[in-house]
């Protein structure tokens, strides 16, 4: 165990899958020389040389693309797309192509690659470098999704997302990258994808997090007052651990998820259709999703913060919950 | 036909007070001593971002343009309030050479309701309809293509606008350049592409992204004309952008003029541009376009006052903005859709 | 009223348009001189001319992006994407500029732009140009999203996408174009966005169809026997109809929604979080989704047939929600 | 280091019987007979995907290349097994050309569980790792990234193969075409650009879309080398392509090769091409690929007995497909992801 800030846990993750597996190589701009934009690369260059850690053009359709060709004939290249809004330049090679290179090649060309993409809100980066933008991989059949929330999960999902044989998207919340906690490393701190990590356990509500509103959630629950909630980071989107969330719900009976996107379509709608149809009779109360308004993200400060869901906005929604059984109005209705 | 008229962009009322309106902005650039303080004007600014930014008072990001002012300015004086303009995040300049004050400028910048933007949009989002500037654009490249379609409007509308797209020499490697020139060359439209050659992007130089070094070279994919600028000289930029301008005005369709030009600071937020090799700044530093300016136009010995002018009108923004509250929550659901 | 097939009912609505309004121009690989590669735009070179209706080059993120620069500046541009899966190319212009533009230029800049898009799997062109890839365009406030079911909607929808002020892509069911139907031309024939269609009534279930769904689920509901279902056409999926919706769930009390798309993640996900979240305690049974499986479309004609979910499947699905009142398992679980 | 292992390629066995394998097929283009036949085999074959289009047999779409096999044939001569392909759906002719059995082509093309992936893909979508082929693509340009991408694997773990992209004319106005060449250039990467340029993008004329003839031109904006070839020279391409191999694998970084060349069918379907111009097809069926090299190789006389031998293998192959079955439902849930 050491203490590592989340931008170091990833640099040590690259650094310790690239030790193990010489066809792991690096691609983005700016991560060789600089150690990349937000210093997660750092190091790399200097221990493995230019040849496997390479600053790209501002190109993200051809390095994204000539990762998918890279990993398709025997190397597992990591690419850092810097803000999740590039994928919006690129995002035919992830979906389109590499997503279904194994189904396209009966087998024959999987794409072992990973993609590390920054994202969310809460620095002041504006309408265009904010977003979290899950859904843009959604009903993408042969893609995976994982997202960390923290030090441990930015080292343990991308070490397994390395390893994976098929292309993993792994989203890491820019906030978080100052984080600083204890990171178990080596073999058992890696975390495997599909499967959701239960936090802290309580009686009477699940709270469910991803990403960016993992620490939010863990603090909503710290703080409750009058109810116990069980705290679930759900780590991996596609394919999310199913069967984790409804052995919570089916004992808590009801369930809150928090997103930081906007309400129409975020990601939380996967999760909450699926609960409420495989527990329906079950659930004590609607499923309740606490998202950002249908806006996009304001830039001024208080705005920003009134934007990204906060631990005691979710403690309001989750305590009305629970003392009236109906689903709570979001703080743009009750305007 | 009614409906379409929806589509012309209203006129926003300007930040108004003592200040010049952003248009008494724009008319200052036909005479040189208003170009020289303009010039002065992004110098200044960008200091005192820089300096906001480091205390924290200004969030998130900022790109800042020293070095450049000569292509804002220079290109600014060239065109009509008409012509609009896309540009990047290392927008301030261009904005304030286009017109947009320094509290709209500063106060978007700084997140507060004087804003261009009322503070919803930041640093790398300005835009100001009535002097030509669409909303910066925070992805690479994006702004090319937005610009020939407003090249696309005043061929349709037989209007003689010419659109510019400004950007950096990084995004002569992204698709959309490709793309748009050929396009645009094809539909022979009226638009300018200027590329802001900094030397770097981010923090990697040229030649490791790019083979080529004079990026003009690449006009010839498309057949269209290009020019090589002095980017620190404003007479050069302008009569370049003039040449251009009045090509495209009389239907001769697009040209690619790269200004060779130098960034004084370092990326963006913090970055001070270690990766830089020494003296290289010091060997642009002496041709600083401002300085380069007042000599050609024999304007040195007005330089000071100019100067000190130009710093107590951003003084009295800086403090204007300081004492500007921030938009109301309210403010970040508007304009999302119509209103219906 | 004239008999109309779904690609005249487009050409149609184009050129309706285009007379109104001369600011309205159509772009898109193959649209002038060829009239479309589904014959979609038949006849608009002819009458427009070569300004108005123009033949790009291969290059979606320039001619999108010059659409959206066009809008922002006076045209109303009309931006045929021939297959869906080719705005993987040109994203970013669609979801992080076009639809930004309003809030990024405090409503000075709008962006009154159409992209229709071809989408969808029946046809046999495989995993790469047979997807539907509503979520794209999901959690993108500042964007409508509007899907042809037959003639009538795509005439209809089209023109309300044309004049909207915002952008607005429809999504036109490539395996409808040749269905030919009575389509209502005119004012009267045109569709406002964000209104639902209750196209037949009934008690015991609503059907939710959307685009190249609701002939199936029509077909369904005419053939059921034992139940009778009320089916509605959602037609906007951004902004969605939720009171059209809720309001016919609220009798019939049993949802089931028909999409062609993979399981996880597909557009239903939204409609049934939010129907199972409001008409909590309302309904009679689960929300069910029955969707096409989580693989890329494949291309064999049986296997292509047994992916898009067919009315015969619908009704077991139904049928046995209605006597179970359980969730049906999908057929590829009950394999 | 044995993880790592899993990426390598495992051969697929090939569809068999008395038929060549798909590498006995590829060995055979080293002998002009050999080559000769193969292009034979291609028109013959596209001609018979053509009627059972026609006739319904074949659904969805299908992209032929008559006129076009001296590309193929001449590229795949002049490529090693090993060298990996990436390619469009107007790829029969490549497939055929690197070795893929007209058995495991036409039962993909047809959906039947002897194609090449077992019947999921369909025509736009040929596979054989025995020969290098990768996946061949449906969206224009999204190879080009690709086999930079396997030229880069090439380069890192200090193979010499060498990647070839296979695209068109229409594919060089993509912006995924402009960001692979100059990436490759700057990484100085073993690969090959092949534009089959034959005239055509869809139903629109290259000059209509693209402002310049010669696109080898555009090579200039990566400072790389091209060459324009005689794309109905089977001779001449293959001494092309073996040029810029040779560079390739000498660490002399990419190349784009522009072949001009001439597609006789229509773009895809039922397209007759009715948008060319009178005389234009005429024209160019004078430098037919085929009678062109069977001249040069002087085997006009066994061009009828060699058409004769290949007719009767491909209406066996014909025969072989129609008789075998469509995948089971089943397969479509194979290779979506790894099998855990
Ligand atoms: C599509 C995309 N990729 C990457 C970035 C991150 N980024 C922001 S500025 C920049 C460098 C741009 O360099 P250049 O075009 O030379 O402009 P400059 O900043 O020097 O003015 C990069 C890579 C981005 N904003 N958009
Ligand atoms: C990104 C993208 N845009 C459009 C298409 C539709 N399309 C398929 S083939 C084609 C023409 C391509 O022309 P060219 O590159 O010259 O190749 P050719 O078909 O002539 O071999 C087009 C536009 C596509 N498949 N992908
Ligand atoms: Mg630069
Ligand atoms: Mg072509």
């Amino acid at each position: 165990m050491t203490k590592l800030r989340m931008r170091q846990a990833v640099a040590t993750a690259l650094a310790d899958e690239m030790r193990d597996d010489p066809t792991v190589v690096v691609l983005g701009e700016d991560v060789a020389e600089a150690g990349g934009v937000f210093k997660a690369t750092d190091g790399l260059l200097a221990e493995f040389g230019p040849k496997r850690v390479r600053d790209t053009p501002i190109s993200e359709m051809g390095f994204l693309g000539a990762a998918v060709g890279a990993a398709a004939t025997g190397l597992r290249p990591v690419v850092e797309i810097m803000f999740g809004e590039f994928l919006g330049v690129a995002l035919d090679q992830l979906v389109t192509e590499a997503a279904k290179f194994r189904y396209l090649s009966a087998g024959h060309y999987p794409v072992p690659m990973t993609v590390r993409v920054s994202v969310g809100a809460g620095v002041g980066f504006g309408a265009q470098h904010s977003q979290c933008l899950e859904t843009w991989c959604y009903a993408t059949p042969g893609l995976k999704l994982a997202v960390a929330s923290g030090p441990q999960t930015a080292y343990g999902l991308l070490r397994a997302a390395i390893r994976d044989d098929d292309p993993v998207v792994v989203l890491e919340p820019r906030r978080l990258y100052p984080e600083r906690t204890e990171v178990t490393t080596g073999e058992a701190g890696v975390i495997p994808l599909g499967v959701a990590d239960v936090r802290r356990t309580g009686e009477d509500v699940t709270l469910l997090g991803l990403g960016g509103t993992v620490p939010t959630v863990l603090d909503a629950a710290e703080g409750a007052d009058g109810w116990t909630a069980e705290v679930i980071d759900l780590r991996t989107l596609l394919p999310w651990d199913v069967e984790a969330v409804l052995d919570s719900v089916r004992r808590t009976r009801r369930l809150v998820i928090v997103e930081e996107g906007p309400f129409t379509g975020g990601w939380g709608t996967e999760v909450a259709s699926r609960v409420a149809a495989e527990l329906f009779g079950v659930l004590a109360a609607p499923v309740v999703r606490v998202t950002a308004p249908d806006v996009p993200v304001p830039y001024a400060k208080p705005l920003e913060e009134r934007y990204v869901p906060g631990a005691e906005y979710v403690r309001e929604q989750v305590g009305e919950l629970i003392s009236s059984g109906r689903l709570p109005k979001p703080w743009w209705e009750a305007r | 036909m009614e409906r379409s008229l929806r589509n012309v962009p209203v006129p926003r009322s300007g930040s108004g007070g003592v200040m010049s309106t952003n248009l008494e902005r724009r008319q200052q650039l036909s005479d040189p001593v208003g170009r020289l303080a303009r010039m002065i004007e992004i110098r200044e600014f960008e200091g005192r971002v820089k300096a906001l930014f480091l205390e924290g008072t200004v969030s998130g990001t900022t790109h800042l343009c020293e070095g450049q002012e000569a292509v804002a300015v220079g290109l600014a004086a060239a065109l009509r309030p008409t012509d609009p303009v896309t540009c990047t995040y290392r927008g301030h300049g261009v904005a304030l050479a286009l017109g947009c004050t320094p509290t709209a400028v500063l106060g978007e910048i700084m997140g507060r309701s004087v804003g261009l933007l009322g503070g919803v949009g930041g640093s790398m989002h300005l835009c100001d309809p009535d002097v030509g500037l669409l909303p910066t654009f925070a992805i690479v490249g994006a702004g090319i293509p937005v610009a020939a379609g407003a090249a696309l409007t005043a061929q349709v509308r037989d209007r003689d606008d010419v659109a510019v797209a400004v950007f950096g020499d990084g995004a002569t490697n992204i698709g959309a350049f490709h793309e748009t020139l050929n396009l645009a060359a094809v539909w022979r439209l009226p638009v300018l592409f200027v590329i802001e050659n900094n030397l770097y992007g981010e923090y990697t130089p040229l030649p490791r992204t790019t083979p080529i070094s004079d990026l003009a070279d690449r006009a010839a994919s498309y057949a269209i004309p290009a020019e090589i600028v002095d980017g620190q000289s404003l007479d050069e930029v302008s009569a370049a952008v003039s040449r251009a301008v009045a090509r495209a005005r009389d239907g001769g369709g697009p040209t690619l003029l790269e200004m060779k030009t130098y960034r004084y600071s370092g990326h963006s937020r913090t970055d001070t541009g270690p990766y830089r090799p020494d003296g290289e700044l010091e060997a642009w530093s002496k041709r600083d376009p401002i300085t380069l300016y007042a000599e050609s136009a024999g304007l040195l010995r007005e330089l000071d006052a100019i100067r000190a002018d130009v710093i107590a009108q951003l003084d009295a923004a800086v403090a204007e903005v300081k004492a500007a509250p921030a938009p109301p929550i309210e403010a970040m659901f508007r304009n999302v859709v119509a209103e219906s």
